[in-house]
């Protein structure tokens, strides 16, 4: 990991005779972070806060950023939206932090990236899905560094309609929240556009954090639909899998769960192979390309030693966050003739900036959005893993499936046709290469 | 909808409301002897269910004979009101008997609140789930679809034995009939001499442990997350409001009502699902505000 | 000249009990009458019918030729009929002086949200009513701190308040002392005369009986049997033997 | 008391001043400020039902209806006006307070806060499902509106807002004040003690009780405009039962006769859930509840009573000095 970064950090294209006034090197770098501690969405929350700690004393030991260490001051989203909202602003001014990654759910997001604006401060839209920001408002201090929910909706879709191109009826089980409809929405739009004879069945929204879902598989059994969509996480997903599991229902409809990635180890042999997975981004812990990468691998290890499990997309997420801080900062620093920057040279330094975390690289686009690559698969068992693993995997462009600057998400979908399925750039990989 | 559906949106909504029936019904007997709303039935109901996670998992982990989870849910359910039951009740509830209600139920609220972060500092917030139960019963098959024999046919017995149980306590034996007359009349039964201490204890430990065995069942088909009780308890206390404070068979028949109105929502109006509860519980007060079963007292003057 | 009040057939239940089988009574402007009767012969059940506490299942209660049958006391309380009850109903956490400006707003329905009660310009008025039954030192006190029969007096105070043209009086001097009682029921006759009040008093001290009312009327399981001047009804054998016990 | 009165509207005048100066010493104080004082506003709301005896488990529903219904508007209107956001949310509020107000008045005690609860759970649920109205679990933007016409960056939006609470603050704490001294607020605190007497007075208690839910729910609503504009974010979670049961516990813990008591109690709540959560993040839960425990157990009468009781104290020592 050290390596890459570094790398990236000298591809950073900069003027190393920048003339600007130099900010007197600070004794430390703070960023707040904005994660869920509390609550049923801990479950990503947790595993990031770990990754990130891990990380970031990485860089300190190596000397930190630009010599300046980094510390990290953790807030809690699941004490609500309105703690989250006056603790960026106390971090903000009171700690002077210096960059906000905030946040992992979508409302917390549409509710700090305004005021992360008026304020002034870079803010690293790190884990939140929803599209609608950059496509709703222009932002300068604002960048997301992953992607959003169309292109994770889109690539999900394809690699569907490329793996069971026939079938014909399709169900689905989303959380009743934003998440849920938001995503089933762009998944919606994007296969009428580009398989418009598939009848959809039934969309049951049963309630977030439900403890129970017999009703809804009960109903599924009696439908038999060919397909079944889930967007689902956490103890939700595990909880409606493991019903659905016990009573056949993944025997008669292929399941397709794009934020499964993050349960698969917990769900253990209860997901049979033959299922449709999805990672957020090309986010796995076997990553076809890094696997045996021993900087991708140690890190692998590590996190597993600490918290007792393989680290989920949440820490890809963090990792790149966590890789755009640095790799901005170094960029701006060269821009700076080798000075600490002022906080507006960071924020330039974001316009187009490439970054690697976990994962390939990430690319902010002009209207602030990480380009990342997505990366599908369909479960298989193994030996080595008392869980299911992917195999089939395809890794996509992120170029060619997220929303062009300036559209709509679902304006954009809405205009495909069905050969965009085969325009596609992909990589394909399977598990035991 | 088909008589074929409604026979399985019914076989669903009971399995539902067995679970929440036997959490329900302890709150409304703590309620009925002690006069206390007690929001912390909630966080019995998630530590039960994590207690019984454990104690599945370490015994599967242990490699012991499969069968022995069901003592263990039991066992984590018994633990669990006994312990925790008998310590809030001696070390808090007992200095708030004399209180104002407003006041007793913030004594609750409080422990609610305590007991979340208990559960997040020892249970972590990953999510727990012990299917073992489950998988041991297998499946039972109703008109072509699969059911979990746990959800079908364990779940509900458990419920009527809680049932038939309580009333059985509460009107052939002596503590239960102690429980049924500090219910009733509180003055005339101290009056009498029984010693509502010791009742309101017992009471106390009964209802915690049927909070808890509500969450040790569930815990085989659940996930076990952060905030189960909060939402459980809120379930518990429409049921109790339907049926009438104090009523045991009553909880039962709102128990059924939420359920079969859930599961029916499900399959003719999925939107309605999650307000159906509460639906019912604004109907039923404004119609009948003593609930379903309860009884009006009226003031002498 | 029509009764002040009429009561017609006025029938209830509770359960197996009978607490009003048949009731007819007329009560005369400016009348005082006496109820008396046995312990659960349906006297209070009476005075909660005529009140509205209670509805019968049969029967009429007619105020100034008005039905007021089923009406709920606050409506009768506004028409001008008063009660005092046997248990003091009385707001415990107020002192006893704002108990009767709390009356006092009631009549006059001074309900503007932004002037302080204590400045409601019946306050001497209410002073005046305490000094009357002789419970004016009490005024700044709370009432939970207060003896019963000092609350007995502050409750006939609270319904003296309203200025009722009909007063029910449910044993107004029960748990005052008897050295006081004869004191106050005077005090309290000569500011229902003052002000011209009927009233109506369920009483178990035939000794104030056969002082204070101008008429007697004698319940004996949930009816009226009989009904006449004090001298006539307390002559009666039957009464004597069922409710004085002699 | 009447003797420490000019003493106690010192003490208030004083602690008015020091919240007003506050931001300009500590700027992140004025948002932290604000909520408080906002929520101060909801639970004086509480307060007025609690001089009826009457504990609402369903309160937060009015502090998202305001809110809720300032951000349709506001969005309805581009941003809208402040003073007619706020208007419109309190007038919401109102409406809203008065229907369910009918119903839910004629119920005491555990029925009464049981059918709040209920009604607050059917519009939280109504809030997350009708998604693509309001938003979902993720909630609506809210639109930073103009003053008199006049746009307005964050920072002086955010001021106007701050002195704007505070001054209704104090100007609804006076009146509150007055509201419940009067006849009709006493009539309240007459329905908690005898209700059968009331009625005997020729007064519905009903009508009382109505009149106390709705200047409740203006109260509630009210804070809720506030608090959806600072935060610029409306989500159900602000109408969640355990929303209301925090404004009762704030209530409690400021001192629940008290008006003052409200506004310190919220305070006094928001620092300590701050900072709990900024420095304990995991247990920042159990020291709420640790804090109300005590609170209940040892201090009944809350702050208010806290402060009475060392007020007397220092009375009585200056006294028998000389």
């Amino acid at each position: 990991m050290k390596t890459w970064r570094a790398a990236i950090a000298a591809l950073a294209t900069a003027s190393l005779f920048g003339t600007a006034a130099a900010a007197e090197k600070p004794s430390e770098l703070r960023v707040g972070v904005t994660t869920f501690l509390s609550g049923p969405a801990s479950v990503f929350g947790e595993p990031a806060r770990v990754g990130a700690e891990m990380m970031v004393r990485e860089i300190n030991e190596r000397g930190g950023i630009g010599g300046v260490p980094v510390r990290l001051i953790f807030v809690d989203e699941g004490a609500g939206g309105e703690h989250v909202v006056s603790e960026f602003r106390r971090l903000v001014e009171q700690e002077n932090v210096d960059v906000m990654f905030a946040s992992i759910s979508s409302g917390n997001c549409n509710a700090v990236a305004p005021l992360a604006e008026d304020l002034g401060v870079l803010n690293f839209m790190w884990d939140c899905g929803t599209q609608r920001i950059f496509e709703e408002d222009d932002y300068r201090y604002v960048f997301r560094t992953q992607a959003h929910a169309t292109p994770e909706m889109l690539a999900t879709l394809l690699y569907l309609l490329k793996a069971k191109p026939d079938f014909q009826t399709i169900a689905v089980v989303n959380q009743d929240y934003a998440w849920g409809r938001d995503s089933w929405d762009i998944f919606s739009t994007a296969l009428r556009a580009l398989k418009p004879d598939v009848r959809v069945v039934a969309e049951l929204f049963p309630r977030f954090g439900a403890p129970d879902y017999s009703t809804e598989v009960t109903r599924l059994a009696a439908l038999r639909p060919d397909v079944i969509l889930s967007t689902s996480w956490g103890g939700d997903l595990d909880t409606f899998i493991r019903q659905a599991a016990q009573r056949g229902l993944l025997q008669q409809s292929t399941f397709v769960l794009p934020l499964a990635e993050s349960s698969l180890e917990r769900l253990g042999r209860s997901l049979p192979p033959g299922h449709i997975i999805g990672a957020r981004g090309d986010h796995y812990f076997l990553h076809p390309e890094f696997r045996d990468d021993p900087d991708f691998q140690g890190f692998m290890e590590a996190f597993r030693a600490e918290t007792g499990a393989y680290p989920i997309y949440p820490v890809f997420h963090m990792s790149q966050a966590i890789a755009a801080l640095e790799a901005a900062y170094l960029r701006a620093i060269e821009a700076n003739g080798g000075a600490w920057p002022e906080r507006s040279q960071v924020v330039d330094a974001m316009a187009g900036l490439t970054f690697q975390g976990l994962g390939r690289p990430v690319t902010i686009r002009e209207d602030n959005q990480g380009l990342e690559a997505q990366l599908i698969g369909m479960t298989i068992h193994v030996d080595e893993f008392p869980f299911a693993v992917l195999d089939d995997m395809v890794i996509y462009d992120p170029r060619d499936i997220t929303t062009p600057v300036g559209m709509n998400s679902i304006e954009w979908l809405r205009s495909l046709t069905p050969d965009f399925v085969d325009s596609v750039r992909i990589d394909r990989f399977s598990h035991a290469q | 909808m088909t008589p074929q559906l409604a026979l399985l949106a019914t076989l669903d909504g009971i399995a539902y409301a067995a679970l929440v029936f036997m959490v329900a019904v302890g709150l409304t007997m703590i309620f009925g002897v002690m006069r206390i709303l007690n929001v912390a039935h909630g966080s019995f109901y998630a530590i039960g269910a994590y207690s019984a996670a454990s104690i599945v998992l370490g015994l599967t982990a242990a490699g012991m004979n499969p069968w022995l989870v069901f003592p263990g849910l039991l066992l984590a359910a018994v633990g669990v009101g006994a312990v925790l039951g008998t310590l809030i009740e001696r070390l808090l509830l007992t200095r708030i008997y004399t209180k104002e209600p407003v006041l007793q139920l913030l004594v609750t609220f409080a422990v609610f609140m305590i007991l979340e972060d208990v559960q997040r500092l020892v249970w972590g917030v990953r999510p727990y789930f012990a299917a073992e139960p489950v998988y041991l019963l297998g499946n039972v098959q109703v008109v072509g679809i699969f059911y979990t024999a746990y959800q079908l046919i364990l779940l509900p017995t458990v419920a009527l034995l809680v049932l038939v149980g309580l009333r059985l306590f509460l009107r052939r034996t002596l503590s239960g009939r102690l429980i049924v007359a500090v219910t009733e009349d509180r003055e005339m039964a101290t009056a009498l001499g029984i010693n509502a201490g010791r009742v309101f204890l017992l009471t106390f430990v009964l209802g915690s442990t049927l909070a808890a065995l509500g969450g040790a069942l569930a815990s085989p088909t659940t996930s076990l997350v952060p905030g189960i009780g909060a939402d459980m308890i809120v379930l518990s206390f429409a049921v109790v409001a339907i049926a009438g404070l104090g009523q045991v068979e009553g909880a039962a028949i709102a128990a059924l009502m939420i359920g079969l109105g859930r599961s029916f929502a499900v399959y003719v109006m999925p939107e309605l699902e999650v307000v159906v509860p509460y639906l019912v519980m604004v109907i039923v007060l404004l119609i009948r505000p003593e609930g379903l079963f309860g009884v009006v007292e009226r003031r002498r003057i | 000249m029509s009764p002040l009040l009429r009561v017609e057939d006025v029938h209830i239940r509770f359960g197996g009990v009978v607490a009003a089988d048949g009731v007819y009574l007329d009560l005369e402007p400016g009348e005082s009458l006496a109820i008396i009767g046995p312990n659960g012969a349906g006297k209070t059940t009476f005075l909660n019918i005529c009140t509205g506490y209670l509805k019968p299942t049969a029967g009429r209660v007619l105020f100034e030729g008005n039905d007021i049958t089923g009406q709920p006391p606050r409506a009768i309380v506004r028409l001008g009929i008063a009660r005092a009850f046997q248990i003091p109903q009385l707001f415990l956490e107020h002192s006893v002086l704002d108990n009767m400006l709390i009356a006092a707003a009631a009549r006059t329905r001074a309900w503007n949200p932004f002037r302080a009660m204590v400045a409601l310009p019946e306050r001497a008025e209410m002073i005046g009513l305490l000094r009357q039954l002789g419970v004016a030192d009490t005024a700044e006190q709370r009432v939970d701190g207060l003896p019963e029969g000092v609350r007995k007096l502050v409750d006939v105070a609270l319904a003296l308040a309203l200025k009722p043209r009909l007063l029910l009086l449910d044993e107004p001097t029960s748990g005052v002392s008897s050295s006081e009682k004869f004191q106050i029921m005077d005090a309290l006759v000569q500011a229902l005369k003052n002000q011209a009040v009927t009233s109506v008093f369920v009483e178990h001290d035939m000794e104030m009986v056969s002082r204070y009312a101008h008429r007697v009327a004698v319940w004996n399981g949930g009816r009226v049997q009989m009904v006449g001047t004090p001298a006539d009804v307390l002559a009666d054998a039957d009464v004597r033997r069922d409710v004085v016990g002699i | 008391m009447t003797q420490l009165s000019w003493l106690h509207r010192t003490v208030i005048l004083a602690l008015a001043l020091g919240v007003a100066v506050m931001p300009t010493l500590y700027p992140w104080s004025q948002v932290l400020l604000t909520l408080a004082l906002a929520k101060g506003l909801a639970v004086l709301g509480v307060v007025v039902l609690l001089q009826a005896g009457q504990v609402s488990f369903g309160h937060a529903m009015f502090v998202a209806i305001g809110a809720y219904s300032a951000t349709f508007l506001g969005r309805a209107l581009g941003g809208g006006d402040l003073v007619v956001v706020l208007l419109g949310g309190v007038l919401t509020s109102v409406a809203f307070g008065l229907v369910i107000g009918v119903f839910v008045v004629r119920y005491r005690y555990i029925f009464f806060g049981m059918l709040n609860l209920a009604f607050s759970m059917v519009l939280f649920s109504l809030l997350e499902k009708f998604f693509h109205i309001t938003g979902g679990s993720d909630g609506l933007r809210v639109l930073r509106p103009t003053l008199f016409g006049q746009s307005l960056d964050r920072a002086t939006f955010e001021g106007i807002l701050f002195y704007l609470t505070l001054a209704l603050a104090l100007g609804l704490g006076w009146l509150v004040h007055r509201y419940l001294q009067s006849p009709l607020g006493q009539a309240l605190s007459a329905v908690k003690s005898n209700e059968t007497r009331l009625e005997y007075l020729g007064v519905s208690a009903r009508h009382v009780l109505l009149v106390g839910y709705v200047v409740s729910a203006a109260l509630c609503g009210l804070g809720g405009v506030i608090i959806g504009l600072v935060q610029g974010l409306v989500t159900p979670e602000l109408g969640y039962w355990v929303r209301s049961g925090e404004l009762v516990f704030i209530a409690i813990l400021g001192g629940a006769s008290n008006v003052t008591g409200a506004f310190a109690g919220a305070l006094v709540f928001e620092v300590v859930r701050t900072y709990a959560a900024a420095f304990a993040a995991n247990i920042w839960q159990m020291i709420l509840g640790g804090v109300l425990l005590l609170i209940v157990l040892f201090a009944p009468g809350g702050l208010i009573a806290l402060y009475g009781n060392s007020v007397k104290k220092l009375f009585a020592r200056t006294r028998t000095e000389p």
